[in-house]
């Protein structure tokens, strides 16, 4: 047994090169892609499991009760009706297709761009709206991005309910690996249009090595990941394809991620701001005000781990032993449930001290933003008061942008799913920032009262 | 590559020997006088025992690290710090010996010692020639894009256990 | 020449004995024991260097003149008048002696235990008083350690005027040193009376282990840093001797450590306000409020570096080759000038890069502190003019309450010298806490205003 044991790890470790059969451009199956990669495979099918963290885990429990004061700041929105913790990878369409958010208001197929596997489906709708090509055409040559992103602009204008007939998978292999080579690649068209308008800024990445070096250059052709990002670099970019900050542009609802003038809070804002846009106005204070969601590479940006190049495979898809080769691990998920792996090889403590560093961060955090959900809520409440109570709209003008402000910090952190862990020091920043917004829209409510 | 390549060769290549010391000791006088070469053993470039690295004391430090590292056992220095193709070697051993030299003679480096780019790169070379067997998925997967993997960039207390 | 440099660093190599001539428990003058360690003391002399750095260094510029603001925050106070960035040990006498906080208010003799080399003096005073034994007694012993607290307590009581004579030198090797091993050693009574406070506390203190396991021990002694603190503790606690906040208790004033509910900012506060202690009553406000003094050991306990076991003297009194020995670099200052040996032991990062981070840091810190002193100003502003305007007292009382809450919190940071790098999310935390309660302040005013 033993000797046959050893047989099979040499076995193992001599199938260097990849062996890949029967899978190409338009081969959304993941089954398939798993008889090639048995081990990959596995993980990934575990994303249906279910475990909770202290702050994150992927119970799907309905946040709106487990802190009802959001439903406040959500009134008027569709999140005031339902939102959830998220969950693992395999529940991405489903979660979408049955959320109240859709079924009780109409959305559109822009959604769909970070809730399922749609490299084919894009590429298709292209093709048949004229775009050069067909399906075998490799997706980075010039007929495939025509594809992609011809379909990408026609399937955003689509009613959701319409446009999720088109697919069939959550995130797949296809999405994130050429099936040629099995390496990394962009193939999401809202990260490619952002990453592009990200480097064309003048905000300092130093996190994001090759748009530095793109800056330097002679800028002739766009910055394009898939020809300049360094490999480390894709193993956060692959990821950044979806869990970004975004909104739907104009009528076409195109699905845009709000980049222009930098990744941090304040240079979103400020895109918002001067493009006068909002995504709702607030049914109990009547501000303008945004969502924000899930900016967890905006926000990683902004820390010491991005920083120092770790990446979010690093700690979302470690190394993991398989017999004897290493691979990485397909079963994303937090890595609180994996810290041996996840953060021992990097971080020389024990599991619990690790645990334990982590809670300190993630503590002060969830303080500082109940701190800010009082506040954020007290203004509501104050704004409504003062609204009932006959003061003018041009007089609460100012309390409302206030509201705006405070709520769109509170939002950006609480929206991002990693407590704060991401980059501790800014997402306190930005919710002393809360803070002091929403307690001097209050002061500014207290005076016009007092007129 | 196999598995049988991962036990590489501790001795000095056998043909060619005379040119190599030449050229390492070539590398290693333009640091330092003949003599003064000697003196500093400065003939510990074309050993592979480890103690040839401490007989500078400025070694001290990565030769008492990597003692209670995890490599003690299966690594030397020069495993890990000299390219195994046969050039490469006495090339690099020339190269070290005079930087290494000149160093120690003038005292004008940075401290604390930072490995070099170039050393690194040989460095991750062999933690893959070692342990081809355990990393081969990844490894082709980045060729590709023809870069070379980071080892350390997570195991970078592998030769000299942790930095603190 | 060459071959000579080689053989003196052989020869340097060799002498890694102390030898040790001269000195006893009575010599404080450091060039005596210079002539045994002239490295450390050519070092510890070089604090008289002056270099700016961004946010900290040692030219001792008026900090009301650079923030006009903070006059308004210390109305009333002793720190209104002179408050100076704070400069290396060799001035540290010289610039209690001279600042117009001494020369234009009284001040006690407690003053001294961090300004000075005392422990001669302390013991001296003590026998004089009557304690046991003499000079020639080792400190540590139990004769030794009558002396001392004796006189301290005495020379606390003294007006500054007078018990500054009793005193020569700035800190020395004697309080930091033992003279017979040159191990390091606790000798000021202020810490020793603080850790046992702390440690008979329950407030965790992971970075500290030796109190963790007294704590689990039998408590048949009180702690006691010399007997039980590793070696790595003491090379913070001999910082932590003089770095930390402190008051003065009662008629005698004695100098206090309020560790004993923790060392975290509330559990202080706690302290005090149990004790119904205020620093003064704000000249502008009325409020009841405190001062924080430079508590460097405390927030650094809350920072990553302090819980990874890093000291002070790792970063401040770093390790430097001269020739083939290791010293310890006693010449004391900020880390920054001296990025190499601080830093890069164990960050592997350029000296550029490793300064980016830092300013990112403290630029963050300085950000927040800017909004929390605005805060803070327009809260004693509003207060001030309802009082003119006829609030009353009563009413006023809750409202300056929130100041004081908010001003201990925004001088907690200020006051700490680090500009957040110590421990840089709870730093910002504090901030965000600071802007609450001085917001919540502004409206509660505004809102007596409207009544
Ligand atoms: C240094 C490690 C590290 C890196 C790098 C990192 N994360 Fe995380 N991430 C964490 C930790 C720790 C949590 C908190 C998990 C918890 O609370 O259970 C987390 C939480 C999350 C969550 C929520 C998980 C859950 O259980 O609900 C998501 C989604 C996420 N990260 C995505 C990303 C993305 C995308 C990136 C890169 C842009 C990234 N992370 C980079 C460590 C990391
Ligand atoms: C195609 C879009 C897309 C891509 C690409 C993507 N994610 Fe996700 N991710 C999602 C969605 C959508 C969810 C939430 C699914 C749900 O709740 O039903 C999610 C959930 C998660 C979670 C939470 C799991 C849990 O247990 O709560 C983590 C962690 C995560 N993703 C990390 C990553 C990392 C790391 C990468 C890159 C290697 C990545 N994601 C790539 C869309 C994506
Ligand atoms: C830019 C990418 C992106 C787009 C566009 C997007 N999502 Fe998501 N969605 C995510 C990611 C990433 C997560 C997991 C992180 C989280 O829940 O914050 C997620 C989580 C969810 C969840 C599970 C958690 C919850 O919020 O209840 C639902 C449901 C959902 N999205 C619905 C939608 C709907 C409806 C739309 C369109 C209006 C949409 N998504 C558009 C990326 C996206
Ligand atoms: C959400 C993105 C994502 C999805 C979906 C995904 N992968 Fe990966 N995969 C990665 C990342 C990131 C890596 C690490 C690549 C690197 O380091 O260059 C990787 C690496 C690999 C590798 C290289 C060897 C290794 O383990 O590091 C193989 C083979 C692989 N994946 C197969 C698959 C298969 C098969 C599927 C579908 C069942 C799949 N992947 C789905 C992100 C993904
Ligand atoms: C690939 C290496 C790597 C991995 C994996 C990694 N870290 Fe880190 N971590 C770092 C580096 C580098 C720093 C920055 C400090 C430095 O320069 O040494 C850091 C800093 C930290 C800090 C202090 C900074 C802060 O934000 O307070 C904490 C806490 C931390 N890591 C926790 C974790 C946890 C938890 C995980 C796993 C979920 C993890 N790390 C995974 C490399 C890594
Ligand atoms: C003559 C004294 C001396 C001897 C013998 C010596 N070194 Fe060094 N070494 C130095 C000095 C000085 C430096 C710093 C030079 C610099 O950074 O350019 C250094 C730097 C290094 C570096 C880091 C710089 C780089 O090249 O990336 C490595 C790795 C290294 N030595 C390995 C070794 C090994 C392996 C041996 C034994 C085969 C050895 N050294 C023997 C003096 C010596
Ligand atoms: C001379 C051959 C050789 C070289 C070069 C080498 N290793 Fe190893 N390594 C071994 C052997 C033999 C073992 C122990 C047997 C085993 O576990 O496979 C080992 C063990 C390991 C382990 C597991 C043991 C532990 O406690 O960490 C890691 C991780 C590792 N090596 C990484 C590396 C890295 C990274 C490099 C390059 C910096 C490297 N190795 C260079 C031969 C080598
Ligand atoms: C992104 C982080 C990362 C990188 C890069 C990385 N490793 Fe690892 N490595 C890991 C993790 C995590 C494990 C632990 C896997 C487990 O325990 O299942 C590991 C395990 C190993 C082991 C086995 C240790 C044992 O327990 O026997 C070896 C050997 C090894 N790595 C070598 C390498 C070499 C060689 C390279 C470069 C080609 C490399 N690693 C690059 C994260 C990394
Ligand atoms: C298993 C592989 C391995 C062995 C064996 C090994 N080293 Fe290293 N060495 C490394 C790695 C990896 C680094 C880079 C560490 C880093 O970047 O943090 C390094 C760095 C160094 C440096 C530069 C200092 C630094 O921290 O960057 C010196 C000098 C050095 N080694 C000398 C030696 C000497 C002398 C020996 C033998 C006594 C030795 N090494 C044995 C892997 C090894
Ligand atoms: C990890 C490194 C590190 C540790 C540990 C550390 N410090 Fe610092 N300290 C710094 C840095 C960086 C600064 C900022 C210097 C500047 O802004 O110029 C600083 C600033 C200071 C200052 C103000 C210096 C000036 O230039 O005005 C004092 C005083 C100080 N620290 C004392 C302490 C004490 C006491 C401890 C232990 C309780 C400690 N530090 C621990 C890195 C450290
Ligand atoms: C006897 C009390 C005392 C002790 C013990 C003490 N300090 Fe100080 N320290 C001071 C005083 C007082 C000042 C301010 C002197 C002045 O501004 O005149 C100061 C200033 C400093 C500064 C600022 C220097 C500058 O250039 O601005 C640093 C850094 C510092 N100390 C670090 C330390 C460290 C590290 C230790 C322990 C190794 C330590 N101190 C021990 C009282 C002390
Ligand atoms: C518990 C120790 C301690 C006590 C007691 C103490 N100091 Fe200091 N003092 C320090 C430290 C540490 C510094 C350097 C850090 C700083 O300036 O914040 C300092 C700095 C100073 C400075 C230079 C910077 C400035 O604030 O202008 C003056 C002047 C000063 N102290 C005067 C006094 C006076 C007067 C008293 C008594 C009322 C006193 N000190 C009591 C520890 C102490
Ligand atoms: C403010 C505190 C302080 C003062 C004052 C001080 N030292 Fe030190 N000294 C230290 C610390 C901290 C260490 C490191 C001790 C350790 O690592 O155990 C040290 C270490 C030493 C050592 C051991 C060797 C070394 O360099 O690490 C000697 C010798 C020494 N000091 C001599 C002196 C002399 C002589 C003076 C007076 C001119 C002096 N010290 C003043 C704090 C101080
Ligand atoms: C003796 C080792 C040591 C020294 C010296 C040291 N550090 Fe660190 N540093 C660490 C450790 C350990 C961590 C925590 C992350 C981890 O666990 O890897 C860390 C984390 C950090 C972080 C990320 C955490 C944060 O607070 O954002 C920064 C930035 C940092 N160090 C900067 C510095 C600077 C600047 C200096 C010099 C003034 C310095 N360090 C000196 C060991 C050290
Ligand atoms: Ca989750
Ligand atoms: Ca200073």
């Amino acid at each position: 047994a033993l000797q046959q044991n050893i047989a099979t790890r040499k076995r193992e470790a001599a199938a260097t090169v990849f062996q890949i059969v029967g899978i190409d451009e338009s081969t959304e199956d993941p089954a398939l892609w798993g008889k090639n990669f048995p081990k990959q495979h596995d993980g990934y099918i575990r994303t249906v499991d279910i475990e909770r963290t202290r702050h994150g885990g992927s119970e799907a429990y309905q946040k709106l009760d487990a802190d009802v004061r959001w439903r406040d700041i959500f009134a008027g929105y569709a999140f005031s009706i339902d939102y959830r913790e998220e969950r693992g990878h395999a529940y991405m369409l489903s979660d979408q297709r049955e959320t109240e958010r859709v079924t009780q208001r109409p959305q559109p197929g822009a959604c769909l761009h970070c809730h399922s596997s749609n490299v084919v489906a894009f590429r298709q709708k292209g093709i048949d709206l004229g775009a050069r090509g067909t399906l075998k055409d490799p997706l980075l040559s010039a007929a495939g991005q025509e594809q992609l992103h011809k379909g990408f602009e026609a399937i955003c204008a689509m009613p959701y309910s319409e446009a999720t007939k088109l697919v069939s998978h959550p995130v797949t292999c296809l999405d994130c690996h050429d099936p040629s080579s099995m390496a990394l690649r962009i193939s999401k068209p809202g990260f490619l249009n952002g990453i592009r308008v990200l480097a064309a800024s003048d905000d300092p990445v130093p996190h994001l090595p090759s748009v530095e070096r793109w800056r330097k250059g002679d800028r002739a052709k766009p910055y394009d990941p898939n020809a300049d990002a360094s490999r480390q670099e894709m193993r956060s970019m692959t990821c950044a394809q979806c869990h970004v900050e975004y909104y739907f542009k104009g009528d076409q609802k195109l699905l845009t991620y709000p980049w222009h003038r930098g990744l941090k809070m304040e240079q979103i804002e400020k895109y918002y701001d001067a493009a006068e846009y909002k995504d709702w106005t607030h049914a109990i204070s009547g501000a303008p005000v945004l969502k924000a969601q899930h900016p967890e590479f905006e926000l990683w940006s902004q820390g010491i781990h991005a920083r120092s190049g770790v990446s979010c495979a690093d700690c979302h898809m470690p190394y993991k032993r398989e017999g004897a080769v290493k691979i990485s691990d397909h079963h994303i998920r937090s890595p609180l449930l994996n810290v041996a792996r996840s953060c021992q090889v990097c971080h020389n403590y024990t599991e619990s001290e690790i645990k334990a560093r982590v809670a300190v961060i993630q503590d002060r955090t969830a303080d500082l933003m109940d701190r800010g959900t009082d506040a954020v809520n007290q203004l509501i409440r104050v704004i409504a008061e003062a609204k009932k109570a006959g003061v003018s709209d041009d007089d609460l003008k100012q309390p409302r942008e206030l509201q705006r402000k405070a709520q769109w910090r509170l939002d950006f952190v609480a929206a991002e799913n990693s407590m704060g862990f991401h980059a501790p020091q800014e997402a306190a920043r930005i919710l002393g920032e809360a803070i002091d917004y929403a307690r001097q829209g209050e002061t500014a409510v207290a005076k016009l009262r007092a007129k | 590559m196999g598995v049988s390549e991962s036990k590489p060769p501790r001795r000095l290549g056998r043909i060619g020997l005379p040119a190599a010391v030449i050229c390492a000791l070539f590398g290693a006088c333009l640091g330092l006088g003949a003599f003064t070469f000697d003196y500093a053993e400065g003939t510990s470039y074309l050993s592979n025992d480890p103690k040839a690295c401490v007989n500078c004391h400025i070694m001290r430090e990565q030769y008492d690290s990597w003692q209670k590292g995890p490599h003690h056992a299966n690594a030397t220095c020069n495993d890990c710090h000299v390219p195994h193709d046969f050039m490469g070697k006495y090339l690099t051993k020339m190269d070290h010996g005079y930087r290494h030299s000149k160093g120690f003679t003038f005292q004008d480096f940075h401290e604390p010692i930072q490995i070099k780019p170039s050393s690194l790169k040989i460095v991750e070379d062999n933690c893959i020639r070692c342990h081809t067997s355990m990393v081969s998925d990844f490894v082709a997967h980045a060729q590709v894009k023809g870069e070379h993997v980071n080892c350390v960039h997570c195991h970078s207390s592998a030769g000299h256990g942790p930095r603190r």
